[in-house]
């Protein structure tokens, strides 16, 4: 395990009943590196990281954060770990306008209390808020999509809004589930830019069929094949591997 | 005018309805302190329901928590009538607090059937602990008007004055909670809890406080309620008052508070129109006991029917059909934003 | 405080009317039964207006309906105070609605009288809380003094159960067993409303049966009379004990209007009344009453509550008699006050009313239910005791009832 | 030792009422995800129905499947002018949480009024046509009779019956998949709205036996506001939470662990409890398992 | 034959679908791509029976699909996955099955298409008694196609069918497809975010844009064509 390990996994089972989805794996995640993981329908990779969110519980496993062991943390306290993961479903508000969900990100800023709220005197935190929302929405461009209701959304927009809520908590480490699931090339194309852009900023765990995208943003990959790591390493390594080709890329891929 | 200057509109309220106190004859002073009440009781369900998402059928329960701390605080340590309202919420609050812990693991029909159950539930405990009076309840008499207010000032338009302060201050507390990132915490939870924790919101608490905010508005209900009869027993706060309180918040459209006011007058006004047109068309026995239930159930039909989200959004909605969507900006521009002193730049 | 002040000095009345009105379940669960109380004081009062009427002024009745829910009580209170403008309460019913719009209405600060209410709650004896308010049924610390008197005369050394509802109607009950020193074998509480459960009635029955009293007091509801009754016959268990039904349970009426086949059950069960028996024609007041109700009310059947309506009516109009043409508000509470225990009764006790008490009736007389439900004295004449609510002696009653006033119009 | 028999049999004829509310709930819960809280109004009408058909007919026996059907068909209509205008309108939002149950609610007043109007609020009564009186065994008569035999014994069948059509027919299939995703089987060839307008009939059904079955097993009298319906909404509603909703077996275990409880505390505790006893046995089920005894567990959240 | 003639949709005040016509020959693989927002899924709704339509003409066969609801297309043969989690979550991958079979009445082909399916996704056998809520992204959208295949479609509509697969099953699944058209003679409307893909496997193409045909014609030619390349193809 090097140094400036942000999250470290080992010995990672999850079982569900009598089925395992997830059999002794590891994983490791550096600063500012993007790491993909790939592997067929149904391998455990949505599993892996409802794992780490704390949204289904490990039977087994060790979880490091900045180098120090950690407990699997709450769903709820991820942001404040630095943690933000976006959904394979989006899974934006609907009924909320696009600024609103997005500001639902970023309410750890927030300091005024219930009472006080009452009376109107939380203008500071709401102008913070929407602050901070309106500038994670310019970062994924779509800061024009404020006021606007999140069902009333375009597909790929609404992946967008989903980032922006994402990056509104200043994550460290950032999740995406998928994010070029129903996408077209040229929006696949943009997505690429904007993932390779945040690198600068955090790290990046990133679940994704389309090995266009994997391809041109990951350092490195895991692959995943019945709940386990069946290769690791670079992402030329990898796609190269006759397990990885057997199992998940076929020979269509070229 | 309500967006801008809220607290200027609730007072400019508290002026009318102060002329109008002055004016109406004492009949419809009485009703008047009635709506007051059921507009923070239909506010505590709009809350709960429409906001959080949880449903309850008990709410008169809670009320009553409320009332019998009110009323025992009064009885025997003599408080000051403020005081008494006060803990009214406080108890209310905390037994919400109580009940919402184990709502919030429960869902739709769940939860539904759990607050029923409470409501035929709490008014037994009452019969069985002799301090709260049994079936006969406890007397809850908040004394006479201030002498200062004049010799004609009666005890309905004191009842009315308080509940109306009360409502006043509460729907003003209410509507800022509600458009505060609590209010939006609530109705992210209710429409995707997962996408909500992974934001951050601890949906558990987060349902609880909803629970118990409500709870505290219900007690104070209640305890204006209890105040209204001058008195607080079981039989005041029935499964039927639970079910009413459901009536009024659809009839007010629970998404918004903006209807609270139609739910309650409709509350109040029903009975009493369904009693005149019974009178009016002969009066036979069988049509003045029976036409009322009918109106009022037949008015809750349509209201779900016709217009389910309530007279102010459909007002809304009308108005919404306008707005055209505009096409989001693609192009990357780098951006510097600035609020109040701090920077946020795209650009690093 | 300050005194009120009326728009009108004496509202609901004018030189040739006066307007009453009562609130009282006409629907809802409390109803059946109950629900025929207005039309019986209707019957009474038209007779009287048919018949020149109260010192000269016709009397009209407003009726509300309160579904036994306090709020609504209130609400109905209000209406008839403040919209129709009557000049009296007269026969609400039921302790909490009564309790509720007494205070919310400020009866006593308005100075408006509420005559001769449908409860036994000891609590209306109280004179300052409630100057305005009269009373007419014994109350239930009362009838428990002397059902207990009654046992330990006829059934000392028995075995004893009671069935009571477990809120402060059956607890009045139990505090005033307890006054006269009656000790139970087995007690059994339910909560009310429980009654109305499937099996509930059973569970009774089972424990009883294992108790086996030779006595079962009940202190209930009549519809707990009901579920008592029907399980202890599918358990065939009737007849292995004596029932004693107290006033509120043993209405006959309300038990054949949930099964008519349960009221054959009856018989041979105690019971008591203080208002002479329904079917007792040979009583000049009912003899009057029958003919009254079967001109105004030909479908309905004349039973107990036809009477208490009625009675309650009778003494109404005795009351408004009393105080005089010059009639006021004041003038009527204290007519009752100075002259209510000599005023002419239907009932068979003495009234209690006086400047220092606002009981009316103040005894009941035992007897037995017959196969038809109907009750009759036993032994052949009424046998009525007298107590109060407090520690007083449970004592045979030596009243002799004034005679009944030429056609029972008032004197 | 016969108490505590005693206790068993009050207790699972207890039951026996509140499963037959409770299968009915079920029914509708699952046919159409609704809870259909005037289920207890549709009973109570069914009860007069069933009276003014025993008071044509003289016989009980073609007068309760009669009212079933009765039932049934109202239950049917209920769906097609009522609630299918309802989802029309009121499918999303919070509003889609509540707007089922308000309706119902209004309906449950509306049937209440309809039923005064109609019948008034004089006496009414339902004979049984089996004795009540218990079986004798030994001196000790048991605290059970053919009327009460019989409504187990029509339990069971009923819980078969329905637990047939449900799991292992067609119709069962297409009436549960109606219910969770109607789009999807209308994708597949469902007719949906005629599905849910059966499920609804099969519910009314159910309820009118439960209503007929109650009033005959209990004391037989009719009254618009009878408190035993008032009662029997509440207690089987809780009884079917606890069995799970989802799950027909449930409800029937529901209402005998209800049942069973409520018995064992008016017999060996005190009959004041009953009701905060069912409230707190509901809770407790509920917190120790959010989605009752039979209940499947919520799939996966994300 | 599928005959779409000016077609036009509208969500609201939003126009999805503007004067839309095209034809499909029995029997052939018709893939529909287009950018996001072009009308696809509101195309395959309409067809499907989810959505009505303002104006123009459908017809499969003769038989209107303007008309009617959903369930009575099926009996026409026409079977529609429809874009997402096409699947009902809380019943077990064998009921999904069974329901997509239930309308034909006929234990013995729905056993057969059943055992068809499996050969195809043994992933679904093994699943079988799963709930459909617990499957992972890839495996809902095999059960759903699975499903509407089990109706035996002669018209099959399929909604971004590729959507979170794996690239060795959405090369899987388009070869079932076109073994679908091919052998049992079914015709296939196929949506794709996949252009490339889609357009490999299909006889003919229609390129949609907001809401109109931009292009249509062999799939081929299509792939041959510059303007195409570049504004839908991403190369
Ligand atoms: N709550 C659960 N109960 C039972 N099985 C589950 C549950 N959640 C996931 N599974 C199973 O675990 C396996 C892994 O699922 P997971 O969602 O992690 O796959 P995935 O790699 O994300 O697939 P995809 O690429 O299709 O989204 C699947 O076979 C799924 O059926
Ligand atoms: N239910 C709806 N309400 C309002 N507008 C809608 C609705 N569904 C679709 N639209 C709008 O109709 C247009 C066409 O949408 P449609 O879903 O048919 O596109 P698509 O080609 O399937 O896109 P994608 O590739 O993202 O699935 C879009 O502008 C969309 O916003
Ligand atoms: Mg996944
Ligand atoms: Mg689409």
């Amino acid at each position: 395990m090097s140094k400036d390990s942000l999250l470290s996994i080992s010995n990672l089972t999850v079982k569900f009943g009598g089925l395992t989805a997830l059999d002794d794996v590891f994983l490791n995640l550096e600063s500012n590196q993007v790491v993909g993981l790939i592997g067929p329908n149904g391998a455990g990779k949505t599993t892996l990281f409802n794992a780490i969110c704390g949204i289904v519980e490990p039977t087994s496993g060790k979880l490091t954060l900045n180098g120090k062991s950690h407990d699997w943390p709450a769903t709820h306290e991820l942001t404040s770990l630095g943690i933000s993961r976006t959904l394979q479903g989006v899974g934006l508000f609907p009924d909320l306008t696009v600024a609103e969900n997005v500001m639902i990100g970023a309410q750890k800023f927030a300091k005024t209390g219930l009472i006080s709220a009452g009376f109107g005197r939380n203008k500071l935190d709401e102008e913070e808020l929407r602050g901070r929302a309106q500038w994670a929405l310019e970062r994924v461009y779509s800061g024009s999509l404020a006021d606007k209701r999140a069902d009333a959304l375009s597909y790929p927009d609404t992946k967008r809004v989903a980032i922006a809520r994402a990056l509104v908590s200043e994550p460290k480490i950032l999740m995406l589930d998928e994010p070029a699931g129903g996408l077209g090339a040229q929006d696949i194309e943009w997505m690429n830019g904007l993932i390779r852009n945040l690198r600068s900023e955090m790290s990046i765990l990133i679940v994704e069929h389309h090995m266009d995208v994997v391809m041109s943003v990951c350092d490195e990959l895991y692959v995943l094949n019945f709940g386990e790591v069946i290769a690791s390493g670079s992402a030329e390594t990898v796609r190269r591997d006759p397990a990885v080709i057997a199992a998940y890329l076929g020979t269509g891929v070229a | 005018m309500l967006k801008k200057h809220p607290l200027i509109t609730f007072i400019f309220f508290g002026v009318v309805l102060y002329l109008i106190s002055n004016r109406l004859d004492e009949l419809l002073v009485y009703q008047g302190a009635t709506v007051g009440i059921f507009v923070i009781a239909i506010a505590s369900l709009i809350l709960l329901t429409g906001y959080s998402g949880q449903v309850s059928l008990g709410h008169g329960a809670l009320m009553a928590i409320g009332a019998y701390a009110a009323a025992l605080l009064r009885i025997h340590y003599n408080a000051p009538v403020w005081l008494t309202f006060v803990v009214a919420v406080l108890a209310a609050a905390v037994g919400g607090a109580l009940l919402g812990l184990a709502a919030a693991r429960l869902s739709g029909p769940y939860l539904a059937g759990t607050t029923l159950a409470l409501a035929i539930g709490l008014p037994s405990i009452a019969n069985q602990f002799s301090i709260f009076g049994g079936e006969q309840g406890l007397s809850f008499d908040i004394g006479f008007p201030p002498a200062s207010l004049g010799e004609d000032f009666t005890q309905y338009k004191w009842y009315f004055w308080i509940s109306w302060s009360a409502a006043l201050i509460a729907m003003y507390w209410l509507r800022h909670v509600l458009n505060s990132r609590y209010g939006r915490s609530w109705r992210a939870v209710r429409s995707n809890d997962v996408a909500a924790e992974l934001a951050g919101i601890h949906v558990g608490r987060n349902k609880v406080l909803a629970f118990t905010i409500s709870a505290g508005l219900a007690g104070l209900a209640g305890a204006l309620l209890g105040m209204t009869i001058s008195l607080v027993s079981p039989g005041v706060y029935p499964l039927l008052l639970s079910f009413s309180l459901a009536t009024g918040a659809v009839l007010a459209g629970v998404t918004t508070l903006g209807g609270v006011m139609i739910g309650a007058v409709i509350l109040v006004a029903i009975p009493e129109i369904a009693l005149a047109i019974a009178n009016r068309y002969g009066g036979s026995e069988t049509i003045i006991t029976n036409l009322p239930g009918l109106l009022v159930s037949g008015l809750l039909i349509l209201t779900v029917l016709l217009s389910p989200n309530g007279p102010v959004e459909q007002m809304h909605a009308r108005h919404a059909k306008r707005a055209k969507s505009g096409k989001a900006s693609h192009s990357p521009v780098e951006l510097t934003l600035r609020v109040g002193s701090k920077t946020w730049s795209t650009k690093k | 405080a300050q005194a009120y002040n009326p728009r009108s000095n004496e509202p609901g009345l004018t030189a040739t009317t006066i307007k009453l009105g009562i609130t009282l379940p006409m629907t809802g669960i409390a109803s059946p039964g109950y629900n025929k109380i207005p039309g019986a004081m209707k019957a009474y009062f038209d007779y009287v207006n048919a018949n020149g009427g109260v010192n000269g002024r016709k009397i009209s009745l407003v009726v509300k309906d309160d579904q036994y829910i306090p709020a609504t009580a209130v609400a109905r209170a209000n209406e008839l105070i403040l919209r129709d403008r009557v000049f009296a309460l007269v026969g609400t019913l039921g302790t909490a609605s009564t309790k509720a719009l007494t205070s919310s209405t400020q009866l006593s600060r308005r100075g408006i009288p509420s005559l001769f209410v449908n409860t036994g709650w000891s609590g209306f004896a109280d004179k300052k809380a409630y100057p305005t308010t009269f009373s007419i049924l014994p109350s239930y610390q009362m009838e428990a003094k002397i059902m207990a008197q009654f046992i330990k005369d006829k059934y000392a050394g028995k075995k004893i159960a009671l069935l009571y509802q477990d809120d402060d109607f059956g607890r009045d009950a139990l505090a005033g067993f307890k006054t006269a020193g009656l000790t139970f074998d087995t007690l059994i509480p339910y909560a009310s409303g429980s009654q109305a459960l499937p099996a509930t009635g059973a569970g009774w029955i089972s424990k009883l049966r294992t108790a086996a009293p030779d006595v079962t007091v009940v202190f209930g509801v009549s519809s707990a009379t009901t579920a008592l009754l029907g399980n202890a016959f599918a358990a065939g268990w009737v007849g292995k004990t004596q029932f004693i039904l107290g006033s509120v349970g043993g209405d006959a009426t309300t038990i054949a209007a949930t099964n008519r086949g349960l009221v054959g059950l009856l018989n041979g069960a105690k019971g008591l009344s203080f208002a002479p028996a329904p079917s007792d024609s040979s009583d000049e007041y009912i003899k009057l009453f029958q003919t009254i109700y079967a001109a105004a009310q030909p479908t309905q059947t004349f039973d107990n509550n036809v009477v208490a309506g009625m009675s309650n009516a009778f003494l109404a109009v005795q009351a408004i008699k009393a105080a005089g043409k010059n009639l006021t508000r004041k003038g009527l509470i204290n007519a009752i006050e100075t002259k209510g225990s000599t005023f002419a009764n239907p009932f068979l006790t003495p009234l209690g009313y006086s400047t220092t008490s606002h009981v009316g009736a103040t005894g009941y007389w035992f007897g037995t239910y017959g196969p038809t439900g109907a009750l009759t004295p036993d032994g052949g004449k009424y046998t009525v005791y007298t107590t109060d609510s407090g520690t007083g002696p449970v004592v045979e009653s030596t009243y002799k009832r004034p005679a009944m006033p030429a056609k029972g119009l008032p004197n | 030792m016969s108490q505590f028999l005693d206790m068993f049999l009050i207790g699972i004829s207890a039951a026996s009422i509140y499963a037959l509310m409770a299968i009915s709930m079920v029914l509708v819960w699952r046919s159409t995800r609704v809870v259909n809280f005037a289920q207890a109004g549709m009973a109570l009408l069914s009860a007069y129905i069933g009276y003014e058909l025993v008071s044509r007919t003289g016989n009980f026996w073609i007068s309760l499947p009669l009212a079933m059907i009765l039932g049934a068909a109202f239950s049917a209509f209920i769906e097609f002018f009522l609630m299918r205008t309802l989802l029309k309108h009121s499918n999303q939002g919070p509003i889609a949480a509540i707007a089922p149950i308000i309706a119902t609610l209004g309906l449950l007043g509306v049937i209440r009024a309809v039923i005064g109007f109609i019948w008034g609020h004089g006496d009414v009564q339902l004979e049984a046509p089996l004795s009540k009186v218990g079986y004798k065994f030994g001196d000790t008569t048991l605290f059970i009779g053919p009327m009460g035999l019989f409504v187990i014994c029509f339990v069971v069948a009923l819980l078969l019956v329905v637990t047939i059509v449900f799991q292992k027919t067609n119709i069962g299939l297409a009436l549960r998949a109606s219910a969770y995703a109607p789009e999807i089987a209308q994708l597949s060839g469902i007719r949906v709205s005629g599905i849910r307008t059966l499920g609804w009939a099969i519910a009314g059904a159910a309820g009118a036996a439960a209503g007929i079955l109650q009033t005959v097993n209990g004391t037989g009298g009719l009254t618009p506001e009878s408190l035993e319906f008032s009662l029997l909404l509440v207690f089987g509603f809780i009884a079917a939470v606890i069995g799970g909703l989802e799950s027909l077996p449930g409800a029937v275990l529901g209402a005998v662990i209800l049942g069973l409880v409520l018995a064992f505390v008016q017999i060996y505790i005190s009959g004041t409890l009953v009701f905060i006893v069912a409230f707190i046995l509901l809770l407790a089920v509920l917190i120790l398992r959010p989605q009752g005894f039979l209940g499947s567990k919520a799939g996966r959240r994300a | 034959m599928l005959k779409i003639n000016g077609l036009t949709v509208s969500h609201g005040a939003i126009r999805a679908l503007d004067n839309v016509s095209f034809s499909v020959e029995k029997g052939g693989l018709t893939a529909v791509i287009g950018s996001n927002g072009a009308g696809k899924t509101t195309l395959m709704r309409t067809l499907s029976g989810l959505k009505s339509a303002d104006s123009g003409s459908a017809t499969w066969n003769d038989h209107n699909l303007l008309h009617g609801k959903p369930e009575h297309h099926v009996r026409q043969g026409v079977s529609h996955v429809s874009e997402g989690k096409s699947v009902v979550a809380q019943l077990s991958v064998e009921e999904n099955l069974d329901l997509g079979a239930l309308w034909r009445r006929n234990p013995a082909e729905a056993k057969k298409s059943k055992a068809e399916v499996f050969e195809l996704f043994p992933r679904l056998h093994e699943r079988r008694e799963q709930q459909a809520d617990t499957l992972s992204g890839g495996e809902r959208q095999m059960l759903a196609i699975s499903r509407a295949y089990m109706a035996r479609p002669q018209l099959l509509l399929l909604d971004e069918p590729s959507l979170g697969l794996a690239p060795l099953v959405i090369e899987q699944i388009f070869q079932s497809i076109r073994h679908i058209v091919d052998s049992m003679g079914v015709t296939v409307v196929l949506v794709e975010q996949n252009a490339m893909g889609a357009l490999r496997i299909a006889d003919f193409g229609v390129v949609l844009n907001l809401g109109t045909i931009a292009a249509w014609g062999r799939a081929s030619d299509l792939i041959a064509d510059p303007a195409v390349r570049t504004a839908y193809l991403g190369f």
